[in-house]
């Protein structure tokens, strides 16, 4: 391990102390997880310190465990947590309690659902200062208005109840809550991941002037290393329940020790920029003038395999023209939601188009409109013959032959009973016509093209036995199954870590070339789509408010909302002076 | 709007299906209302053609063909007139219905409602204890309970301390000296004729109720806000009470509605046994008797109070849930 | 004898997440049985089934006379020839009582697959078509709902004059099915909504086979879990159907040795095994699928399955 | 086991009567209206009829009329008897029974006993009730004699006599209505009734619960129940208690003789001679009752009555030869333990019997076990009560369960049974005569028995219908229905008995008013 051995004696100025900390799950009738091994560190008054890691490498489980929240199957298995001076590992419950006024405080990750539907957030607040009795009775309401106004909600916000908040404005909600207690420490778990673009850099705004106004010590926790290089001045990397690096934030950006750090590091780059480098992907605007040829192209994980089987190329093109979509209100009273307004591009045979835009902005529901699962309140959609808008069953099976989606969440996109044959199997058969061994035949040939070799082998396991990146793969074989002129990918990426987004993206970009496809690319992350599109769409309140060239618009927005969202990308090397 | 249309609508429909349905099954039955009165009299000794003609004369061939007798009928539910009993005859439907239904509302409702509220709490003491014997005695004597067939329980009690010990009374709603009425004496006697059924009723439903609230009260206990609460350090009795069992208690309400709908169609083998003179008894009464004019309006009853009572589960869900206001 | 389930939050489990990592038809069998059997009411729940499932089975072996016949000295008290004495008729009450374990345990059982099958088959074309179909089948539901039981079932029962237990299997299937298609509905709707059944449209399938094949494999615990519940309830309706002498009383099982217990007053020639022991079996296999359910619950909520502390 | 212990109610006076006869379900409504089935049991103990007709020995006794006479086969005269006094205390008057009549004209539904079949019309005659018939109809007196008399004062006030509840009775009868709650009531001595002497019980106590349990537990003085194992409870619990089950009907199955091959008198006589009617009986009743013979006649009650032709008292006893030699004789053989038919098919029969009656169903239980022993296969179809109801009254069966007899009148009992006035073709209702017998020779037989007023002749005719349905079977008697008579002797004695027959132990016809002018209080009591 790299990481700068902690010494048995913490710092005169620790508020927290960490030694040895192991958390173990033991769920009932499966095998236990080591979710924290061995970890050990200090954290100084008023640092502000980040904590990144992949998705399961055990950055909540070490949250909870140092708030003491952890709840069976969890259990912490050994160590200590030396919280001003004092062990917390192991005090009981009404001390515990008692501790959270002016101890430590947690935000969860999941802020969304962090709030109690029934009560208001007046009562939220309330509650928390009853339990504890630090603010007296009369004081109570001003209190509560202080704290709704430090996280820059207004105080009519204590009248409502959480369903009737946004997300945003529910995390800033919890976070007041948090600050409600005084606490000398707060970790934030991921308090920013469930929201949009632009909320993430607003909230994350308000944690770190907080966090400097209040001068409490924090833990951010984030799988994003972008979001913490920028926010702390202090990271920790942890890999697989050990913490692998500890270090300056600038340190870490200008010279990361551990291999996994670098490994995050590498995958990150800045939309913005003149030239974007990824491993895998070469830059874009360059690509066009050279005419590099792409076969070399590689994932980090599997290398697709030259394929052997004649491809054709898309001819159709999607045409869309004025489409607005109009969903009825939600809830009595309300007005309808204008999702889509008067949007019209056309996808070309072959072209790569992203779809940009906040959450909400309507991207989605294009995605919908095209794919024939929802119909356009006005205007048309036409890919070749097919009039998109009025097919019946029978021709929504023709239209998604050749039309096809890859899914945002690999996880849920595959039915857990299946086996991946089968899962690949239905749309040949339903589609080629091909049946028993011919069928079998493409299935293997399928998962060659998507690099899941050896294809026997993959062939035969559930989806459970495999890792996001390979599922996602599965997902994008099952698409290509039946040999589509058009692919929609909504979000592809968004739910892999880092280390599996690259090679996804690169198998997409790579299939595109070699099969001829169009691609509708619709996300959030700008960086993908200058990674893998040639032309751009960016979407705000369902119309289009900006188009043209990936790299052009990217460089040189002109658009006052594609500035924000550019300027919502979390920019580290700016925060800390270093490129 | 139009949701709203549709709802009302589909709820009226409902109700007409309901009533339809309620109109054409007894006539389903075989035998006559005439039938079913001679079989009874016939149980005393022979009964000669010249009575079976006189009952055929007194209760009448129903007017009519089929659709004019569903016509009338309609006319009567919604007049709310439903003529003379054949079980009771001369005695009007209303008039047997207003007797039998104070005792029926007042200890099968009571019952239900002490039981839904008995039931939540011990669910929710089981839930917050969970692993503990505070979980396993409510709910494994719950679950135990609930799977007596109610009226054995009824029989076992009733024997030993109807019959053996002599504690309480064995049948009927209120001593025989007594005149129904708002004296003492009367609502004394009527309190411990009520005892065993209600312990029936209790007994056998009690553990369905701890066991519902259980299992979603240990769903909302590891729901975020529970952690969240726990994490702000509010005293474990608030998040107990106002955080998990506040919000586990909204699907049970749904249960309660079917349940307290049901209360109108009393616990007709608890009242048989125990010879409680409610709806339930009375609905098998008329069903055996094939007493048309009583069934109609017993069902109807029924009907409506499940619908009714499932529209006030609506709105008090409403009330507990603000993510079902505006 | 009464439509309030065992389990009214069963509406709003979330969706089968162990399963979803649990799959393969097999492994899901041998997956639901290894919770089941690792939660230790639930084997408890196991065990007392067994038994009654053996003493079903090898009633006739195991019956020390024929249960029918009435031979013997009448209301008898227990003695070392008649365990449990004798009832009012002279029939051997303990070989009533083995016979009984039959008619319950086939109840229980053929009942509780078929208002099952029924739930499941409605529940799920409920939760999947949407439109007026959907309307249809909901207001159908609705009126199972809100039709009183008990009076629907002794309508029933004496309609269809007495086919013994084939009519109370029926009465029961009619009267039980409501509920547990409401739960499967709503568990397919959100179902429905994931992804892998857009997928499977992508896929070109039909509607049957999303349905069948992908949505209904995916609520195994929950079809397990209603069955328990439905064959519960119908051996408590068996029960009390022959107990109001809607069934057929010639036939032995333990409903009608309540009914013919009350009918001659057990208590009052002092039978109180004729009346006691039927009751308890009752009650017994009715606990024992409740206690399985306990473990079926847990197969379809996570958070219900005790932790290993609790366990042991 | 536990024992159960009775005493009586220390609520109750020693000169109080606690009577389990009126069972309200699931309470009592006040009606007191005599002329609705639905009447509570009290009426009986107010409005009384002409004459009584006493259903266990034949006799009729006089009542309200001092005599009955019969002057021709199309006359009935009662004579009204003297110093009677409504209850009200206003005279009973031969007008109030012409009102009475008039008023069963007027309203054919409340003439239960069906007095206006025979009834032509009624004149008042002095002191006397003269009632001209629609023929010669002598047997129509016994009916007649039955109709309970109301007051004229009151009823013809009443705007509507078939919905009319007379919650506040006012009859000439021994008591009068005391307290009245949905749980029970009370009667009370009537102090102006004509035979008070007679009446030595001050109070009647009618609760609306007779469980069994209660009849043993609560201390009643009668109670008319049948009982299990009635010496082990019901004598177990008292020393004073005691019972008298005498007959009140034969149990019979009813052949359908539309259908083959109950048609057929040999196949009939087959199935009878495979009874074992004492077996049948047993299971049916625990043993309390005897197995009937096959005269239509109520023994021992009425062994006056007896065709003493008839070998052992029309008693069959189960002989399988003879049984297979009459099947053989209607074409049905054994074949593999199983009784054939000539077409080669096994026979294959279904008894039909009411849901819930559980007496007969254990009969038929009996029965299935006994015909399954010499071949044929039994199905036992149980519809509920109204249901079976349907089936006798449509011929939809093949063999039924029924009880015949016990109207106390040799004439009505066959009549109802056997006479082609009943008779309905199949899926047409019949109101009697549901086997659908059809006899010339009975129809005779019935005709000369309502024109002659000559008890001989009468007892002739009686004999000859006895020996007809004793070759014949029209119906097969299985076993005698009970009257169910439990007693208690520590407050008042006096209570039929096999050593005292004067009447059935019923609570729920005049014939209770015999009883009820007939117990001496006891010596405890006095
Ligand atoms: N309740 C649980 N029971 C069993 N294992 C668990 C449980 N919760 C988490 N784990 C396991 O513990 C490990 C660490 O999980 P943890 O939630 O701490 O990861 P994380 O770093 O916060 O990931 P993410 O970025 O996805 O939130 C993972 O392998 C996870 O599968
Ligand atoms: N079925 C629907 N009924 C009503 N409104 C809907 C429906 N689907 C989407 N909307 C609304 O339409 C708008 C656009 O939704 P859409 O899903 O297209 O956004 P998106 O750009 O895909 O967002 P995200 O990035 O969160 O996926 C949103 O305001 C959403 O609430
Ligand atoms: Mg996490
Ligand atoms: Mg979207």
């Amino acid at each position: 391990m790299s990481t700068e051995a902690p010494g048995p004696a913490a710092p005169s100025d620790a508020l927290l102390s960490v030694r040895d900390l192991s958390v173990v799950y033991e769920p009932a009738g499966a095998d236990p997880t080591f979710a924290v091994e061995n970890v050990s560190f200090d954290l100084r008054r008023g640092e502000f310190v980040g904590l990144v890691g992949e998705s399961g490498s055990g950055k909540s489980t070490l949250g909870f465990a140092l708030t003491r929240l952890s709840k069976p199957p969890a259990r912490i298995s050994h160590g200590r947590i030396l919280f001003d001076g004092r062990d917390i590992a192991s005090i009981d419950s009404e001390a515990l309690r008692e501790q959270r006024q002016g101890g430590f405080a947690m935000v969860l990750q999941s802020g969304m659902n962090a709030l109690n539907p029934v009560r208001s957030i007046r009562n939220h607040f309330f509650d928390v200062f009853k339990a504890h009795g630090h603010v007296p009775h009369d004081r109570r309401e001003q209190r509560a208005r202080d704290l709704i106004g430090k996280v820059e909600l207004p105080a009519a916000t204590l009248d409502r109840f959480p369903g009737e908040l946004s997300g945003g404005m529910r995390q800033r909600v919890s976070i007041a809550l948090a600050l409600s207690l005084e606490p000398q420490l707060m970790v934030f778990d991921e308090p920013t991941t469930a929201l949009d673009v632009l909320v993430q850099h607003a909230v994350m705004n308000t944690i770190r002037d907080l966090q400097k106004s209040e001068g409490f010590t924090a833990v951010l926790i984030s799988h994003d290393l972008g979001i913490v290089l920028e926010a702390t001045e202090r990271v920790l990397v942890m890999h697989e329940g050990v913490i692998v690096e500890d270090g300056p934030s600038s340190q870490i950006l200008s010279n990361p020790s551990a291999d996994y750090t670098r490994m995050l590091l590498s995958h990150y780059a800045d939309p913005r920029a003149e030239i974007v480098s990824l491993p895998g992907f070469e830059d874009r605007s360059i690509r066009r003038d050279q005419g590099v040829s792409r076969s070399a192209l590689a994932s980090p994980e599997h290398a697709p395999t030259v394929v052997t089987r004649s491809i054709s190329t898309a001819q159709e093109s999607i045409v869309v023209k004025g489409v607005s979509k109009t969903y009825p209100p939600p809830r009595r009273g309300e007005q309808p939601v204008r999702a889509v307004r008067d949007v019209s591009f056309t996808l070309e045979p072959g072209q790569s188009l992203a779809l940009v835009g906040q959450s909400g902005s309507g991207k989605s529901t294009i995605a919908k409109m095209i794919t024939g699962v929802e119909k356009p309140s006005e205007g048309s959609i036409s890919f070749g013959g097919l009039d998109v808008a009025k097919l019946r069953r029978g021709q929504l099976r023709d239209l998604h032959s050749n039309v096809q989606m890859v899914f945002q969440d690999p996880y849920a996109a595959l039915n857990p009973l299946h086996t991946i044959e089968y899962t690949l199997m239905r749309p040949v058969v339903n589609f080629t016509g091909l049946k028993g061994d011919d069928a079998r035949h493409r299935v293997r040939e399928l998962l060659d093209t998507v690099g899941l070799t050896p294809v026997e082998q993959f062939a035969a396991k559930l989806p459970h036995e495999l890792s996001g990146g390979q599922r996602q793969r599965v997902v994008i074989a099952r698409a290509l199954a039946s040999d589509p002129q058009v692919i929609i990918a909504d979000e592809p990426v968004s739910m892999l870590d880092v280390s599996l987004r690259a090679g996804v993206l690169a198998l997409l970009e790579d299939l595109r070339e070699k099969w001829g496809v169009s691609l509708l690319y619709i996300t959030h992350d700008l960086l993908s789509a200058r990674l893998i599109t040639d032309n751009i769409m960016v979407l705000h309140d369902g119309a289009v408010v900006e188009r043209g060239e990936t790299a052009e618009v990217l460089q040189r927005p002109t658009d006052a909302y594609t500035v924000a969202l550019l300027d919502a990308v979390p920019n580290p090397a700016r925060a800390h002076g270093a490129t | 709007m139009k949701y709203a249309l549709r709802k009302v609508g589909l709820l009226i429909l409902t109700l007409w299906a309901a009533i339809t349905l309620n109109f054409f099954l007894p006539r389903l039955m075989p035998g006559s209302p005439t039938d079913a009165a001679i079989a009874k009299l016939s149980q005393n000794g022979p009964v000669t053609a010249a009575t079976r003609k006189a009952i055929e004369i007194q209760l009448g061939v129903p007017d009519g063909n089929v659709l004019e007798q569903y016509l009338q009928y309609l006319k009567q539910v919604v007049t709310l007139q439903f003529g003379i009993s054949y079980t009771f005859y001369p005695q009007p439907v209303a008039e047997l219905v207003s007797q039998a239904l104070p005792y029926t509302l007042i200890l099968v409702g009571l019952v239900t409602i002490v039981a839904f509220v008995c039931g939540t709490l011990l669910g929710v003491l089981a839930a917050w204890k969970r692993g503990t014997w505070l979980d396993a005695l409510p709910t494994l004597g719950g679950s135990f309970a609930s799977a007596f067939p109610y009226f054995w329980t009824a029989l076992l009690l009733l024997f030993f301390l109807g019959y053996v010990f002599k504690i309480f009374p064995t049948s009927g709603a209120y001593g025989v000296t007594n005149t129904p009425g708002l004296n003492a004496a009367f609502l004394g006697s009527a309190a411990v004729h009520a005892v065993l059924p209600a312990v029936t009723i209790l007994i056998t439903s009690l553990g369905g109720w701890i066991l519902g609230m259980r299992n979603t009260m240990i769903s909302t206990l590891g729901d975020d806000y529970v952690t969240f609460a726990e994490a702000n350090g509010l005293k474990p009795r608030t998040v107990a009470l106002r955080y998990a069992a506040r919000n586990a208690i909204l699907p049970n309400l749904t249960s309660f509605g079917l349940a307290l709908g049901g209360v109108v169609g009393g616990s007709v083998l608890v009242e048989t046994v125990f010879g409680y003179p409610g709806i339930g008894y009375l609905l098998l009464k008329a069903v055996t008797n094939q007493d048309y004019p009583l069934m109609q309006a017993l069902f109807l009853m029924i009907t409506v109070s499940v619908l009714l009572a499932n529209f006030l589960v609506d709105i008090l869900y409403g009330v507990l849930d603000p993510r079902t206001r505006k | 004898m009464t439509t309030t389930p065992l389990n009214p939050s069963a509406e709003t489990v979330p969706v089968d997440d162990t399963l979803l990592a649990a799959p393969g038809p097999w492994q899901v069998i041998t997956r639901v049985a290894s919770t089941i059997w690792s939660n230790t009411k639930a084997r408890i729940g196991v065990i007392i089934l067994l038994l009654f499932v053996v003493v079903a089975i090898f009633a006739p072996l195991l019956a020390p006379y024929d249960p029918s016949a009435t031979t013997f000295a009448r209301s008898q008290d227990a003695s070392a020839a008649h365990w449990l004495g004798t009832t009012a008729a002279g029939e051997d009450v303990l070989s009533q009582l083995i016979q009984g374990a039959r008619i319950s345990v086939f109840v229980g059982f053929v009942a509780g697959l078929l208002s099952t099958a029924i739930a499941v088959l409605i529940g799920l074309s409920w939760g999947y078509v949407k439109g007026w179909g959907a309307d249809v089948i909901n207001f159908v539901v609705n009126l199972f709902l809100v039709v009183p039981g008990l009076p629907l079932m002794i309508v029933i029962a004496a309609y269809l004059q007495n086919g013994g237990i084939g009519m109370i299997i029926l009465v029961v299937v009619i009267t039980g099915w409501a509920w547990g298609a409401r739960v499967l509905r709503s568990q397919t709707q959100s179902l429905r909504g994931r992804d892998f059944v857009t997928a499977a449209v992508f896929s070109g399938e039909r509607p049957a086979r999303i349905v069948f094949r992908e949505i209904l494999p995916n609520m195994t615990s929950l079809i397990v879990g209603n069955f328990f519940g439905a064959a519960t309830s119908a051996i408590l309706a068996e029960a009390g159907l022959e107990f109001l002498g809607l069934g057929d009383p010639s036939t032995v099982s333990w409903g009608t040795m309540l009914f013919w217990a009350q009918n001659s007053n057990a208590l009052l020639t002092g039978q109180w095994a004729l009346l006691f022991a039927p009751g308890l079996c009752i009650a017994l296999l009715a606990t024992s699928l409740t206690l399985i359910n306990f473990g079926v619950d847990g197969l379809s909520n996570p958070r219900l399955r005790e932790s290993r502390k609790a366990a042991k | 086991s536990i024992d159960i212990k009775s005493a009586p109610d220390p609520s109750l006076g020693a000169d109080t009567l606690l009577i389990a006869a009126d069972t309200g379900s699931p309470s009592m409504q006040r009606v007191f209206n005599p002329y609705l089935p639905n009447t509570r049991i009290g009426s009986w103990n107010m409005f009384e009829p002409l004459a009584i007709l006493n259903d266990l020995t034949g006799e009729d006794v006089p009542w309200l009329a001092s005599k009955t006479t019969i002057p021709d086969p199309q006359t009935v005269v009662f004579t009204i008897r003297q110093g009677v006094k409504w209850s009200d205390g206003q005279a009973f008057t031969p007008a109030d029974v012409a009102f009475t009549f008039d008023l069963l004209k007027k309203n054919p539904s409340l003439d239960l006993k069906g007095a206006w079949q025979y009834m032509k019309s009624v004149e008042v005659k002095g002191d006397d009730v003269v009632v001209h018939l629609n023929g010669d109809d002598v047997p129509a007196a016994q009916v007649i004699e039955q109709t309970q008399i109301v007051p004229e004062h009151i009823w013809s006030k009443v705007k509507d006599p078939t919905t009319f509840t007379n919650p506040d009775p006012v009859g000439t009868g021994p008591y009068t209505l005391g307290n009245f709650t949905p749980q029970e009531y009370a009667m009370d001595k009537n102090k102006l009734y004509w035979q008070a002497d007679k009446v030595e019980a001050e109070h009647l106590v009618y609760p609306a619960s007779n469980t069994q349990l209660d009849v043993v537990t609560k201390g009643y003085d009668w109670g008319f129940s049948f009982i299990t194992d009635v010496k082990g409870t019901w004598e177990k619990a008292n020393p004073s208690n005691t019972y008298w089950f005498p007959p009140g009907g034969t149990i019979s199955l009813f052949p359908n003789l539309t259908e083959k091959p109950f048609d057929d008198v040999n196949f009939r006589k087959g199935l009878s001679y495979a009874l074992d009617r004492k077996a049948v009986g047993d299971a049916a009743a625990e043993g309390y009752m005897e197995q009937a013979g096959q005269t239509g006649m109520l023994l021992p009650n009425q062994d006056a009555l007896l065709n003493p032709a008839i070998p052992d008292k029309g008693l069959i006893t189960q002989n399988d030869k003879t049984a297979a030699s009459y099947f053989a004789k209607a074409g049905y053989t054994t074949k593999n333990g199983k009784l054939v038919g000539s077409d080669g098919k096994p026979l294959t029969i279904t008894i039909t019997t009411a849901n819930g009656y559980t007496d007969w169903l254990r009969a038929v239980q009996s029965i299935t076990k006994q015909w399954a022993a010499v071949g044929i296969t039994v199905k036992v179809a149980q519809p509920q009560p109204a249901a079976y109801q349907l089936a006798l009254r449509n011929g939809d069966f093949q063999l039924a369960m029924g009880s015949v007899g016990g109207t106390g009148s040799v004439y009505q009992d066959f009549a109802n049974n056997l006479s082609s006035e009943f008779y309905a073709p199949i899926g047409k209702q019949a109101s009697g005569n549901f086997g659908r017998y059809k006899s010339s020779e009975v129809d005779a037989l019935l005709t000369r028995f309502k024109s002659t007023t000559d008890e001989q002749e009468q007892k002739q005719l009686g004999y000859q219908l006895q020996q007809i349905y004793y070759d014949e079977l029209p119906s097969i008697g299985l076993y005698y229905g009970g009257s169910w008579g439990l007693f208690s002797t520590q407050k008042f004695t006096g209570w039929p008995s096999a050593k005292d027959p004067y009447t059935s132990p019923k609570t729920y016809v005049s014939t209770a008013l015999l009883i009820l002018t007939h117990l001496k209080k006891s010596e405890a009591t006095k």
